[in-house]
């Protein structure tokens, strides 16, 4: 199972800020992640934007970059400091 | 010391601890942010930061690290609040020591810029009219622009 | 607010009573200053420092003024020290409280150059080999001047 | 009787810090108090030093000033801050 977070707006846009799904075995990169998840949750494009990066397993990712089921992905949109 | 607090803090507590643990230097400055009532998006009731852990550690760290190397200083303090705030809590503090009081203000204003521009944090502002997630603005961009003339 | 204290004070509870004052401000920049064990004539056992009222409070409280002047600042504090101090005690605190943390720096910044160079103090400084009273070295001189700059 | 007030190394220089003494009739003016102070205190020309400010009863003068036997007049070597 991987575990989705979604951070600042981008909890708004899914309709949840973390979540744990079984990935498709079609989806093997953040690319293909993004286009998924994206339709999966309506969120009319907020997952596909060039300014939210990913973090796997807590690292910024050079996209695209492959993920795995046993992956915690964060959608990151930019952040501003405290 | 770095701590990411889900409650209120004391700055004036965080200051005595610090300047007793800041033996035998001369200057300690600290910075303590407040949230204001009257924030970007018009009044806010309620101020909300989210972090990634250990991500946003992790940056706070680095920018700590790198001060240390720029300045002389003999200890740094970081304390920096998460979740739900009002208007007049502490959101911040930071605090540097030095022998000297130049390297203890720079320190200080480095840090802050690092954490108000590229901390890795989300802040949401909730008022009468609803709630705001608030992106960087350019202003940000250009007080943390400042030190990169003194690099390399 | 402006005290000179002949007995040793907290800058914490400084701090803690100066946040407590500074409704509505989003940054407050405070700078405490100690007397090291390793000062300019060698090691030191005591700091002595000597005040000529009110002549000394009048200078402080025009610096504060012009501080004021210059920056958007919603309120300030001094606390000087005078009379015989140990290593690792407070010589001075400072805090500043603005919108912003830029103007807050700059007038803690400010006030403490005019405070370590042109405040009517006198200082001498007590170690194993006897008593020397410091007047001023250039270097003093170089930091305030960086303040000429914005002026006029 | 006139207040002298001597800081800083100057207490060293003319062995007390504070003195109320009834000023000659010839001492009218801080050029001839600062020459007659030095010689009574035996003060060697610290009392005589540029850099070494008159304050008249708690302002800066502007030398030569006229002193009165009821002044509290000040003796301040260079101020360097606290």
């Amino acid at each position: 199972m991987a575990r989705l977070l979604y951070f600042g707006r981008l909890a708004d846009a899914t309709g949840t800020p973390l979540e744990t799904i079984d990935l498709p075995a079609s989806i093997a990169d953040t690319s293909a992640l993004r286009q998924w998840i994206d339709a999966e949750h309506g969120s009319s494009g907020a997952l596909l934007e060039n300014t939210v990066r990913l973090a796997i397993n807590n690292e910024i990712a050079s996209e695209p970059a492959p993920v795995s089921n046993a992956d915690e992905i964060a959608f990151m949109p930019p952040v501003g400091g405290g | 010391m770095i701590t990411l607090s889900d409650t209120s803090f004391d700055p004036g507590a965080a200051l005595a601890d610090f300047t007793a643990r800041a033996e035998g230097a001369g200057a300690i400055v600290s910075f303590t942010g407040l949230v204001r009532p009257d924030a970007r998006t018009g009044a806010v009731n309620t101020l909300t930061l989210q972090a990634y852990s250990p991500m946003t550690e992790r940056g706070i760290k680095a920018a700590v690290s790198e001060a240390e190397t720029r300045w002389p200083l003999n200890a740094s303090m970081v304390i920096h609040r998460v979740g739900d705030m009002a208007p007049g809590e502490p959101i911040v503090f930071v605090a540097t020591a030095s022998a000297h009081r130049r390297a203890a203000f720079e320190g200080a204003d480095f840090l802050m810029d690092y954490l108000k521009t590229e901390a890795v944090f989300w802040k949401k502002e909730t008022g009468p009219t609803g709630s705001t997630w608030i992106e960087p603005r350019d202003e940000d961009y250009a007080d943390s622009a400042r030190w990169a003339d003194t690099q390399g």
